[in-house]
């Protein structure tokens, strides 16, 4: 077995420990976030659970979950205004949903339907990215874009441990240090890429240092603690708006679940680990401290985790319901125009399947 | 069609009712364990075995310096992949799915493909760059392609595409060990429904020659990859109407035996080419092109090809929508013979 | 052939005796001063010009926020155009050679050409990737490539190549103005040993469209890019022979305009394909599939493809060596009257 | 006009002056290497300038000089093994002399004919690479099968300052550090890539920082220092053979050429700077530092002057003279055999080039 685990998980920079206590200070103002931060961490994770058990039942496609990654995803999201522009990769389902990307809609994109990349809200962030790292130069573009029409805006763009060896993310690093552009870049370091554990993925002690090389501040923090990650957000987000140019954080976290409803996590990683892993998880801590500054108690969480539930079933049941798309989709925004050499390919499709 | 087993030779095992991944990860022990220099790299090639298994005991069986889990990066994969073979090893390259091919297309092409004739000779790149390829198994986005024609234009390689676990056995050895660069696309969707049994003798199959799964006279089908299921299937229905139908399993993408499909054409007069991947500059093209240039005369009618549109590949929804079928196959098969 | 200039608009200026290269400049220059939103970006395309100055004067005149010197990334220049184009910009992209375009390789084909059906119209990327290609400048390795088959496979994007300044004028502008990706390959050859005057009026070529430079009725010649220099001197040695050729530049690889090639094939009955890219799997393929399936009955002979040979291009000293010459269409031109 | 020399160019790690005096004492014992040293940069300066001239004659293709970096180049040759292996770029005739690559190889290269790659000694060296920073992830290939099959050898990779933003190089660097290849990275920093200038290749302070997000050392070294380039190469040489791991070594230099024969470098860089540049150059502070030691005169200059030049005139007659290789030398190296399908086509260029 590969192991991935090494130092306790909350070394790095963080204000909320694995037990709810408090390292940091944090100022009493800050509790209403807190506490929209706890409900959108549990909305998605019961969301999650649901994509999850519908791809079980073969309703569903491959989906990844973000088990023990919603800290890193919320935080983001709430560190981001409106008029930026969220460029994600392929696990960020928590930030989406911030964003005003619809649970229908991430359903409609994980059970395999392109209609789910045309969100109604945030109509400017771009969608899912699958091939990895490449979204790391869309979001330079979309910064580049800002600077040239002078506008405040902040790129953030997400990206994993492994992403952080593919030359795109490097080059698009560079650029942002170059060109001081308006972006923030943000590693979700759940310690796998699938099966690749961490250390094998970089020789580098942080994933953070490759900052260092690109000319721009580079930060760890404890991705299982939502305010560490949504202060350090922020503040990029903030100075990046400024003009003051990019930044690297990286966010350390745990993938509690399989890479994706394919993968088999059990063949190459320990139990232990994960058990061991469990104990940092951000949502219990989250809750541990609430409850403890009197913000949150069992009966809340109760109604709450119904209300999430709800939203989920409705969400699936539309889902569920929707059509699929016509043969013919296919043909459909491939160009703004359908060239006339497609129209004999797009009648054969219609005869074929005699739509 | 299953040819009967050959001899059994001295050492060789018969493995039972093997998947196409068995047979892959058959052929990838058996290379390892003949030649020191065969060596693997990829992503979760490693512990986890691959993605799909293909590469599953490798690691515990010949080490990790053997069998390496690289950063994920494919242009360092096939980079790296380079410069080992110029030293002498015979890096087997796995590139997770065919949809991230790009990043070491400039390796493949400008690298891998020219480094013999760069230096006269004097180094060269034994690589074989592994790739699951093609749709139908409900993946998401970019992981259902099929772009061997990209990878067919390129003078220095071969492409080899398997269509069944015993030639995926045998012609995996054989590209492990050609003395040239050769991309090995797997075709996913049949990784595991097709079965049969196999010698795994380390004897390899011929590259550069395409494989006659059945005679026929009236009309030629030909076909690669998973699709050679569905040509084999609709040669079997067009029999029930009557039709005497050959169906030639290209094998070898490039370089192409325009011999053995020439034949094939000159005798039937009638051609019915089906791939999965898009229609336009496509491997049939080429296959269409070669006919209309050698054996125009002989042509009874013209040349079909059955294919997918020049389209994005749905996500899985609507993908079936893409896919050719038996039926289409049939279909053009039936036109063609009653073309007039 | 020149047809005689358009009438003059308002605002257009007559530039007299332009070589492509500064067709493309001029074109540059006039979507740059239309519209805002169309930017520049790449190596050396800044202070340099663009190391064959295509892009001369137009940092100076538009400011290094709209023509900008990138970090050599071709991956990174490729993949910032896509995030700039879904924010609205109409980003001009040059790579360099066409021989270092593999690295966007993956941007063009897995984002540039998908976004619009990704997001089913939500976003799109208007983006024009521009790069000189093709052989015979006795250039070092790698600066010599005709790989346009490999893109005009792709869905979702255009491929365009200009065959004379006023065409590469025309042909740029539509190519900005387009909804779409478009991959604008100039062939480097011609940059310099073409003049025509040009009317820059800002009015653009249409896309998808062959031009028949020369009607005739013996014979139909196709090539695209540099190569139609020599078709139409070929055309003109073979009327010295009393042949009648008609030669049609496709100038749109891809979406392929079948019409014009099938009319004026349907008439001669003969067809010559010429091209520099290597042989097999090539542009030329497609064209000689599609005629094989619909007109074979009306072909007179064999088609056939003039074109480079499935090897690496040689280094300067035998690259002649490699590229097909006037001569190598009359022959093909006169064999195919001449079969039976 | 761009701008690329921002730091007098000698700041970074060095021992000998721009005028000749020493920074850092030099051992006596080091002298031989140093006048050998001098007398490479000078075969390669005088073997250089033919190349240009042979170029604007006409009688050569394009070419890329190495005037003003010889110092890199040498140095580099100098302190590998013969048993180690250099996986170069397109700029590195000075190193490629000194691994055993004969003059007249590199002008049949330069000249535009393959069999100048077919080295007669070095054999297992690469080509020159052409495609940026490619070269580095098959230098890591190179290591890697060193460390496969446990040899005590070390592939020494060259890369430009442009070739730095590339992911190529990148991917590289983490992969070394990750797998602790025994290989060494060299920058060649000579302030441009074409007519790109430093500053906007990357917002890092140092290239050499780019090891530190790789997990290795990263160092800066005065590139004209033929001495400083020397050393740091070699300990880092000796540090990857002990099985110590990689390193990254930054020689900063200046290009006192044109980028190649193609291009004309006053189209983007004032001619001040240039000038400015031609005070830190090797060859001459290194011709001061021996003729100040009393190992080098004005005689001896001139008499290896002629000998070099002699060499290369010698190696220019044999390129001269060499006949072009045959037709289908196109095909006689494209597989270890050449296809059956192959014939057709290579009949067809015989009967058109009637050999
Ligand atoms: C270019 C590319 N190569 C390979 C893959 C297959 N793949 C999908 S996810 C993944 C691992 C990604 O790991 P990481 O970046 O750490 O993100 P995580 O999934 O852990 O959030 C791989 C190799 C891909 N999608 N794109
Ligand atoms: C992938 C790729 N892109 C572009 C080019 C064209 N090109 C050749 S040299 C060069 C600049 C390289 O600069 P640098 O790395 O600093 O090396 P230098 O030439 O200065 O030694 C460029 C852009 C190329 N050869 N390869
Ligand atoms: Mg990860
Ligand atoms: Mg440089």
């Amino acid at each position: 077995m590969y192991q991935a685990l090494k130092l306790p998980l909350d070394q790095c920079h963080r204000f909320i420990n694995a037990d709810g206590t408090l390292k940091h200070t944090i100022d009493e103002q800050e509790f209403p976030l807190l506490l929209e931060c706890y409900k959108a961490m549990m909305q998605i994770r019961i969301f999650d659970k649901k994509c999850v058990s519908l791809q079980r039942t073969g309703r569903f496609g491959t989906y990844p979950s973000v088990l023990g990654m919603e800290a890193i995803g919320i935080g983001v999201g709430k560190a981001m205004e409106e008029e930026d522009v969220f460029v994600p990769y392929y696990r960020d389902q928590a930030t989406q949903m911030l964003r005003g990307v619809s649970l229908y809609e991430i359903l409609m994109y994980w059970g395999g339907d392109e209609r789910g990349a045309d969100y109604q809200n945030c109509r400017q962030d771009l969608p899912n990215c699958v091939p990895i790292a490449t979204q790391c130069t869309h979001a330079a573009g979309v910064a580049s874009s800002f600077k040239i029409r002078k506008e405040k805006r902040v790129a953030v763009c997400s990206l994993g441990d492994g992403a952080s060896s593919k030359g795109d993310f490097m080059e698009s690093l560079n650029l942002a240090g170059t060109w001081k552009l308006p972006m923030v870049f943000v590693i979700n370091n759940n310690q796998w890429a699938i099966s690749v554990p961490r250390h094998l993925q970089s020789g580098a002690e942080r994933l953070a240092d490759k900052a260092i090389g690109a000319g721009m501040p580079g930060e760890q923090v404890d991705g299982n603690d939502v305010y560490a990650v949504y202060r350090a957000v922020k503040r990029a987000v903030d100075r990046a708006r400024a003009g003051k140019g990019p930044a690297l954080i990286e966010a350390i976290s745990y993938r509690l679940c399989d890479h994706t409803t394919a993968d088999d996590a059990s063949r190459y990683r320990a139990n232990e680990e994960l058990e061991k892993a469990w104990e940092f998880e951000p949502v219990k801590r989250l809750r541990a401290l609430l409850e403890n500054k009197g913000l949150w108690n069992e009966s809340q969480e109760l109604a709450w985790a119904e209300h999430c539930q709800a939203n989920t079933d409705k969400a699936v049941e539309l889902f569920l319901n929707t059509e699929a798309q016509p043969p013919h989709a296919m043909f459909d925004h491939l160009y703004a125009e359908l060239p006339t050499q497609l129209e004999e390919q797009y009648a054969t499709l219609l005869a074929r399947h005699h739509a | 069609m299953n040819a009967p087993l050959k001899e059994l030779q001295p050492n060789a095992k018969v493995l039972k009712d093997q998947t196409l991944l068995e047979a892959v990860n058959a052929a990838l022990f058996t290379a390892m364990g003949n030649d020191d220099d065969v060596v693997l790299l990829g992503e979760d090639v490693g512990m986890n075995g691959g993605v799909f298994r293909a590469t599953a005991g490798l690691q515990e069986a010949f080490g990790n310096h053997r069998v390496m889990d690289t950063p994920l990066a494919e242009a360092l994969i096939a980079g790296v992949a380079v410069g080992m073979s110029t030293q002498g090893l015979k890096p087997v390259a796995e590139l997770q799915f065919m949809g991230f091919v790009f990043p070491a297309f400039e390796h493949i092409a400008c690298h891998a493909a020219r480094m013999r004739n760069r230096t006269r000779g004097r180094l060269s790149c034994p690589i074989v760059f592994r790739a699951p390829f093609g749709g139908g198994i409900h993946a998401p986005e970019h992981h259902s392609e099929s772009t061997e024609a990209l990878f067919a234009h390129l003078p220095g390689i071969r492409v080899v595409i398997p269509s069944s676990p015993r030639r995926a056995y045998g012609l995996l050895l054989s590209a492990i060990e050609s003395p040239d660069p050769v991309l090995f696309l797997e075709p996913k969707r049949i990784y595991r429904s097709l079965k049969s049994d196999i010698i795994d003798d380390g004897q390899g199959l011929p590259l550069d020659t395409c494989f006659t799964l059945k005679e026929g006279s009236d009309i030629t089908l030909v076909s690669w990859g998973a699709l050679v299921t569905e040509t084999l299937d609709a040669a079997h229905e067009l029999e029930a109407h009557g039709i005497s139908a050959e169906v030639i399993d290209l094998g070898t993408i490039k370089p192409l035996d325009e011999a053995t499909i020439l034949a094939s054409v000159m005798k039937t007069g009638r051609c019915v080419i089906a791939h999965e991947a898009c229609h336009s500059f496509g491997v049939g093209a080429e296959i269409a092109a070669m006919l209309a240039e050698k054996a125009l005369f002989n042509l009874r009618a013209p040349i079909a090809r059955v294919t997918g549109y020049d389209t994005i590949m749905p996500l899985p929804t609507n993908e079936h929508y893409y896919m050719p079928r038996t039926n289409d196959i049939v279909e053009a098969a039936i036109n063609t013979l009653q073309y007039e």
